[in-house]
């Protein structure tokens, strides 16, 4: 029995976790995660390359608004800016993708500046509801730059390759999205534990204070929605390369409201908790219309009837459940786990 | 050349003028207090030298530099660190992050090393949970190092929120009603232990409290304020003497201590 | 032999808009493709293969789509793609259509887009969205033109919109009409009246109304109020009951041009036919789409059937691609896709609505323009 | 008349804030709670209001009594209709609302023309608030709010008046205004009060018993003056030794110097 | 100046409808801090009930309104008390997130219940053109005018003579506070829902016989935005006044520029409105105070 454990050196301290159990469970779940490819088929590896696009999205989403306090409707906005800024340069510009990718990213973070600064004096829903209005204003002006944009008629992408692999589809596209989703939660973990992942807590939790201690509101809002759109972008452009095709369509605003879900579910300011949310609420419809698939017989006229509406209510009652019994989302659910096994037998 | 200097600070809000032009002068190494009824303008006096609000006239200078003008975040690079009246910490944050915060200014990492964690960083990092925990030791709340300060009682809190201060290694300390909350032997403490950064790191503490007990004790100079204004100056035995400071705050044959 | 053949069963793949407010396409759609396969069935299947539909929601969201198809294909191993929800639906799952070669007809989004390039294994049904308003414009040019015509133009800011426009500009260029205005809206508004302000002020009279259903009805609700006496052409989806419901209140007796034939004795006796085959609450969802979704179900087994026995995908395109004039019942013009864009033919009907009794009479034949 | 028996307070289930607290406040006394940082005082007056829901927290065992009744399962504003109120600590005013709202909705279980006489009277008891009444309440200083605070609890015209640390943040002439207040209400009205406070002296000076809590529970309970007179007390709550006060300047139990300043 | 006039009275008519929309938004904000993301859902969800009601029933505008009304209230109190209420005292995220997922099951329960297809909704409304000088409007497009301004004067009335609009921002300000001074939560939360559902179903009927009644009605919620936020989140009167501004701004943007200009136009309005005065025009600042 463990009851919990004692931190010896201050080096333990600032380490991403000092607790072997979690240690080898990462490990265990990265090597299953290499492996994949040679055990899974061609549908589950697509669906785990969305989850993991999902996870790089959500990742990023969460430096902003879990991390920082500041509430994002813009997701959509900053997916399309890095999708487009990587479709246009991959296929139009014929930029290798390993630069391209990170430069639709850029990109984002570029435009994430002019969301940022005149939205630095807002506050909460305030906010929401201006990068609402960014994502507004960015689908329309994609839709009319028509030069650079391809306007409505949208840009197929393709010719992404890395060491002559078509990074575009099967286990290439699987790795690439794995490796950034690696690079990503590494780089954000590590930004979090440092003064500027505690700046940004600060400023969520209470800004004069932040300010008192030093704090430079201004620079580190900015920071947080620089971080936040290019990792925010580079899944956009992660987007790009698997669906292979990208218009404003792809991009609809109700994808920033599911970023949100994600996040919340998964337990607000939490990389870990980013993460559960992106991996259950991408795998939710999956699992539901297998459920359904199970109990109800396809084809049917009741099926084409309502089985798909049911689905999409089924969806949200599970959210609405999930949120009843678990309000403080996934990450906390992992938590009471995590105290029961650690205090069991004792209950306090 | 005085270490923190006021002359003729003047705060306004719409049409009340909470502190009406202020001159203060506290030398270094000083315990310095101020005192007044409630209203008389001691926090938003302090919200003026902390550079929480801007002033509406008047200068004020620190450690020979003009201050007034600079933004809240560059005090704490300044040696200055403050607490708060009602309470001011980062409530979802652990007890250990909200002293890791007052850090900050002390700190240097950039995003790139942070987001790489290696070199500086992670040096940086060691050194600044050392000196964290130092604190927490001192303060004596090792078992509460890893709660959300949210949950904590109200006097725990108020001692999170000194560590806090105590991070940003200031040369000026400004606490605002300190000991409020708490008993007679967690006050003693605190008296004795503001003596000590007095005496033996030459800090500078400039203090605002209604515990008169604590002021005439450990103070060498109280500031008296009422309805803005200034109105006695001088060693605590002075001050309390004083017929307007006692008809003003004091009060006769007060109850309280 | 390919993926979702097995000795008794042909698997088809349908990925559509069954959720949303869209939706009505969708399952429009899985009722034709219903009939169809049922019929096909019921007459001893494709040389005795039994056809399986699977459909899956996309929601009419383009990413949802691409990973529809992949199920299908992964999962389910579908042999072939028949229903294909929106154009960006479409051409999101493009590129998984061509590296599996998998023989689809694209048949509710016949759009430039999709057939222009045109790709090796997808047939596109239909007449374009750019010929349709041709089509009228033509009619109302040559037949029910006012005096001192103006013309106008509304349509969405999307490629649909874009299709349309290039119609509304080949009209405008050919007959040498003056273009009063031309205004863009974004899909899922509902306020037309400054646009309708605009037209009037254009002293527009024939107008090209790229709005569809409740946009459409809001657009002539709005003239009609100003007053305005103007000829109007329509998108297709305005022919369906849905749409005239709401759409004849406004007293305009509006134009639409179809491939897909609305009235007579064709119409009748596929009627009778669903019956048989797919419930009350069906029937009353069938429209337009249920029949272009009938049609290439229609045309992708006949195609099947050329190849025998041995069912490959490869051969079931290459009869497509020889198809010539298949003709489903007069429900829509004959199919051919014997031409370089794999288009079935561009041949539309101009039909006209009287708003009184809501019902649609043919004014052309099925023509190419 | 308010009597808690064996009370213990859960909060996230896991942190044991109150355990196994019995203790009765009589009709019509002043009863005061007294401890050190962290013992758990709040959190027995939370449970008394029946608020601790709000932060997670639960009572797993024991009862609150009320007139004879139980209190379990009453909600927040039953429990204030019956006559139970809260000054909480920390004030907990409605910032964005000015100051003679505040006051109205401390009336909130009460008629309107009992509510503007309480207003009235509030007015009075604290000049400074009728000065400020119709300033946003979130801009007031600290001891201001502490005032509204108070006021704000007494429009209800409770029967127990329990107050979590008033004396907070006050100058001590008002400090004593309020003091005063309370007791006279006590003496005039029979309002029983259960006082939490950090200032012993006082709080023993005004009340007839009181309860001294340590780690959520009592360690001690008497009569104030006996507790008064007890040495412990005297050391650690009064900051007396050998019978007289000593300056702060004397004091050289200060224990973690050490650590610190090497 | 014809196209002026028309334009400003056709803005009139949908800034109506957005003002009607944001208000229900406010008044849940307003007492519960929350915004209710199913708003624009249950301002859709109510217009179907209403279109059923009157197609059962052939009831006239009046009494059909006397009917959904209550109705619509039932169907908030209800979603309030399955929903909303057991997150009672949970982090506010937590409690929008609800009314996201709640917005999601709506809009498939509506589509399950009534389809997808479009439908008219007249309530024995007139058709015909009425002119107001040389005007042209729609009954229904006067009715819409002129029940904003009845709910305006209500809610104003609501506010300045009852002590419960105060009670509604304390809730919202504290809510432990709110306890501890004797207000029932609950209550406060129930009766927002309720009054904000009375609202959504005007709205609703109000907007489906001008523009149509179809499953897309919801986004509605999403278009009005604009005008809750320059009104102040948490101003009612603001929010309505706010909508019939953003209603005329989109209808001149659209007027004289074009461009698809319109949809985007309010939300240019607030970004621009915001950067100077952070919490609309007339939303409580947040007190910020040490
Ligand atoms: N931001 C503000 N806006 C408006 N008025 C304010 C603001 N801050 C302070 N005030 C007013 O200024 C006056 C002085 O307040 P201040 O907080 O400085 O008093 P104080 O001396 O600290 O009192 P206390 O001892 O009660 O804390 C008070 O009357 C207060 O209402
Ligand atoms: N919301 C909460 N969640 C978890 N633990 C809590 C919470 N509130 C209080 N506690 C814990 O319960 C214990 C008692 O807290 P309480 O607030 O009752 O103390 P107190 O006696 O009022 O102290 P103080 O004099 O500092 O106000 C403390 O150890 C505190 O950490
Ligand atoms: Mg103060
Ligand atoms: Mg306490």
């Amino acid at each position: 029995m463990r009851t919990g454990h004692f931190q010896e050196t201050t080096g333990q301290l600032i380490a991403l976790t000092d607790n072997r159990v979690v240690i080898s469970w990462t490990a265990a779940l990265l090597i299953a995660l290499v492996l994949a490819p040679l055990l899974v088929g061609n549908y589950v590896l697509t669906l785990m390359v969305t989850v993991l696009i999902a996870v790089v999205g959500a990742v990023g989403l969460n430096v902003l608004t879990g991390t920082t306090g500041l509430i994002s409707l813009g997701q959509a906005g900053f997916l399309a800016v890095g999708a487009y800024g990587n479709a246009v340069l991959l296929t139009d510009y014929g930029w290798p993708v390993w630069l391209s990718l990170p430069a639709g990213g850029l990109v984002a973070a570029a435009i994430s500046l002019l969301v940022g600064i005149p939205s630095l004096r807002l506050k909460g829903l305030y906010l929401a509801i201006t990068t609402l209005a960014f994502a507004f204003i960015v689908s329309h002006v994609i839709l009319y730059a028509e030069p650079i944009t391809h306007g409505p008629n949208g840009i197929f992408v393709n010719g992404a390759k890395i060491f002559g692999f078509n990074v575009q589809k099967g286990a290439p596209l699987y790795y690439l999205a794995l490796g950034v989703t690696v690079l990503v939660v590494l780089m954000v973990l590590n930004i979090q534990r440092t003064r500027i992942g505690r700046a940004w807590l600060a400023i969520r939790d209470h800004d004069i204070a932040a300010r008192a201690m030093g704090i430079d509101l201004t620079r580190y809002k900015l920071l947080a929605f620089v971080i936040s759109s290019f990792i925010v972008g580079v899944a956009g452009g992660l987007v790009s390369l698997q669906i292979r095709f990208i218009n404003i369509d792809v991009f609809a605003l109700i994808l920033s409201i599911e970023a949100l879900a994600i996040i919340i579910l998964g337990g607000l300011g939490s990389v870990a908790g980013a993460i559960l949310g992106a991996v259950f609420l991408t795998l939710l419809p999956e699992g539901i219309r297998l459920f359904f698939n199970l109990i109800l017989e396809p084809g049917s006229s009741f099926y084409t009837t309502y089985v798909y509406e049911i689905r999409g209510v089924a969806y949200g009652a599970v959210i609405v459940a999930f949120l009843r019994f678990k309000p403080d989302g996934l990450i906390g659910l992992w938590r009471d786990q995590k105290k029961f096994w650690s205090n069991w037998p004792l209950a306090y | 050349m005085s270490f923190l200097h006021l002359e003729g600070v003047t705060k306004k809000f719409g049409g009340l003028t909470a502190v009406s032009n202020i001159n203060l002068t506290v030398e270094r190494g000083q315990i310095y207090s101020l005192i007044g009824p409630n209203g008389a303008g001691k926090t938003t006096l302090f919200n003026l030298i902390s550079s929480v609000l801007p002033v509406s006239s008047g200068s004020i200078t620190f450690d020979g530099r003009d201050i007034t003008r600079l933004p809240t975040h560059a005090m704490a690079g300044l040696g200055m660190a403050r607490t708060f009246q009602n309470l001011a910490v980062f409530k979802h944050e652990t007890v250990v992050n909200n002293i890791l915060t007052g850090l900050h200014s002390q700190l240097k990492t950039d995003p790139l090393s942070a987001a790489v964690f290696w070199g500086r960083a992670r040096k940086e990092e060691l050194w600044a949970r050392e000196r964290a925990e130092e604190i927490i030791d001192f303060l004596e709340i090792e078992d509460l190092r890893n709660l959300p300060v949210g949950t904590l009682s109200y006097g725990q809190q108020k001692r999170v929120e000194l560590g806090r201060a105590l991070a940003v290694n200031p040369r000026l300390l400004l606490l605002d009603e300190m000991v409020s909350g708490m008993n007679q032997e967690e006050r003693e403490d605190i008296g004795r232990f503001v003596l000590d950064l007095k005496e033996e790191l030459g800090m500078t503490v400039l203090m605002v409290e209604h515990d008169m007990g604590i002021v005439m004790d450990i103070s060498d100079r109280v500031c008296v304020m009422h309805h803005g204004a200034r109105i006695a100056e001088g060693t605590p035995a002075e001050v309390s003497e004083n017929p307007d400071v006692i008809e003003a705050y004091l009060g006769g044959g007060s109850r309280a201590a | 032999a390919d993926p979702g053949v097995t000795d008794t069963e042909i698997k088809i793949g349908d990925v559509n808009i069954m959720t949303g407010p869209a939706s009505f396409i969708g399952r429009a759609v899985a009722i034709g493709s219903k009939i169809a396969a049922a019929e096909i069935n019921e007459a001893g299947g494709v040389n005795g293969r039994k056809i399986t539909i699977i459909t899956e929601d996309d929601g009419y969201v383009p990413a949802r789509s691409f990973q529809a198809l992949t199920k299908l294909i992964e999962v389910d191993e579908i042999f072939a793609l028949n229903g294909t929800s929106g154009t960006a639906n479409v051409l999101a799952m493009m590129p998984l259509i061509e590296e599996n070669n998998l023989p689809t007809i694209v048949s509710t989004a016949p759009n430039e887009l999709v057939y222009d390039p045109v790709r090796p294994s997808v047939f596109t049904l239909g007449g374009s969205y750019s010929n349709a308003f041709y089509a009228q414009l033509k009619y109302i040019h040559e037949n029910a033109e006012p005096e001192n015509p103006v013309y106008g133009l509304i349509r969405q800011d999307d490629d649909f919109g874009l299709a349309i426009e290039h119609g509304y500009d080949r009209a405008i260029k050919e007959f040498g009409v003056k273009d009063g205005a031309r205004v863009a809206f974004k899909k899922g508004t509902s306020n037309f009246s400054a646009e309708v302000v605009q037209f009037r002020s254009a002293g527009v009279n024939v107008l090209a109304n790229g709005g569809i259903i409740s946009g459409a009805a809001n657009i002539l609700s709005e003239a009609r109020k100003l007053g305005m006496d103007m000829q109007s052409a329509q998108v297709w989806s305005e022919d369906m009951p849905l749409s005239v419901n709401l759409a004849a209140e406004a007293g305009y007796d509006y134009y639409v041009a179809d491939y897909v034939a609305l009235t007579g004795p064709a119409n009748d006796a596929f009627m009778e036919k669903a019956k048989k085959y797919v419930s009350d609450e069906e029937i009353a969802a069938i429209n337009r789409y249920t029949y272009v979704t009938y049609a290439s179900l229609m045309a992708m087994a006949e195609a099947m059937k050329g190849c025998g026995q041995d069912l490959t995908r490869e051969c079931t395109i290459e009869n497509l691609r020889k198809m010539e004039n298949f003709d489903v019942g007069g429900i829509v013009a004959p199919l051919s896709f014997n031409n370089e864009k794999q288009l079935s033919g561009t041949a539309l009907a101009v039909y006209q609505i009287d708003a009184k009794t809501k019902t649609f009479t043919q004014k052309t034949d099925f023509i190419d323009y | 008349m308010l009597e808690l028996r064996n009370l213990q307070v859960l909060y996230d289930r896991a942190i044991e804030a109150v355990r196994d607290v019995s203790l009765s406040v009589p009709d019509g006394a002043m009863v005061a709670l007294l401890g050190s940082n962290g013992a758990g005082k709040s959190t027995i007056l939370k449970a008394i209001s029946g608020v601790l829901s709000q932060e997670d927290g639960e009572i797993v065992a024991g009862s609150v009594q009320f007139e004879g009744e139980s209190l379990a399962g009453a909600s927040a504003s039953d429990i204030v209709r019956r006559g139970i109120i809260q000054v909480p600590e920390g004030r907990a005013l409605f910032a964005p609302l000015t100051v003679e709202e505040n006051l109205l909705m401390g009336g909130f279980t009460r008629t309107r023309a009992q509510t503007r006489d309480g207003i009235e009277r509030i007015y009075s008891l604290f000049s400074r608030v009728k000065e400020r009444r119709h300033q946003i309440a979130g801009y007031l200083s600290g001891g201001e709010q502490q005032m509204v605070a108070i006021g704000r609890a007494l429009m209800s015209d409770p029967k127990v008046l329990m107050l979590d640390e008033p004396s907070l943040g006050l100058a001590p002439q008002i400090i004593d205004d309020i003091f005063t207040a309370v007791v006279e209400l006590n003496r005039s009205s029979g309002v029983t009060v259960l006082l939490v406070e950090q200032n012993a002296q006082l709080a023993l000076e005004i009340t007839s018993q009181g309860f001294i809590i340590e780690n959520g529970r009592i360690v001690l309970d008497g009569p104030s003056d006996k507790l008064r007179a007890n040495a412990d007390v005297q050391e650690f709550y009064l900051g007396i030794s050998k019978g007289e006060r000593k300056s702060m300047r004397d004091v050289k139990h200060y224990k973690r110097r050490k650590r610190w300043l090497s | 100046m014809d196209f002026f006039l028309l334009l400003l009275s056709t803005g009139l008519v949908i800034g109506a409808s957005y003002g009607l929309i944001a208000m229900g938004f406010a008044l849940v904000y307003k007492a519960t801090g929350v915004v209710n993301f199913a708003h624009g859902e249950l301002v859709m969800l109510t217009a179907y009930v209403a279109f059923t009601l009157s197609n059962t029933f052939d009831l006239s505008f009046i009494p059909l309104m006397l009917i959904t009304i209550p109705i619509a209230m039932l169907i908030g109190l209800t979603l309030e008390r399955v929903f909303i209420r057991p997150m009672l005292g949970e982090p506010v995220f937590s409690i929008v997130m609800v009314t996201i997922g709640l917005a999601v099951m709506l809009r498939g329960i509506t589509i399950m219940i009534w389809g997808p297809d479009p439908h008219n909704l007249t309530a024995g409304v007139t058709t015909d053109v009425i002119m107001i000088g040389n005007l042209p409007f729609y009954a229904a497009q006067l009715m819409s005018i002129a029940a904003l301004a009845i709910c305006m004067t209500a809610a104003w009335a609501f506010l300045r003579f009852s002590r419960i609009g105060i009670a509604m921002r304390a809730v919202a300000a504290h809510e432990t506070a709110a306890l501890l001074v004797g207000i029932s939560v609950k209550r406060i939360h129930a009766m927002a829902w309720a009054l904000s559902s009375a609202l959504a179903a005007i709205a609703g009927v109000l907007f489906a016989m001008n523009f149509k009644l179809a499953p897309d009605l919801w986004f509605q919620g999403l278009k009005s935005f604009p005008a809750v936020i320059l009104g102040g989140l948490d101003s009612i009167l603001g929010s309505a006044l706010a909508g019939i501004v953003i209603g005329i701004i989109e209808n001149m943007s659209q007027g004289y520029i074009g461009q698809g200009l319109r949809e985007i136009s309010g939300f240019i309005v607030i970004v621009i409105v915001l950067m100077v005065r952070p919490y609309g025009l007339f939303g409580d600042k947040e007190i910020e105070r040490v």
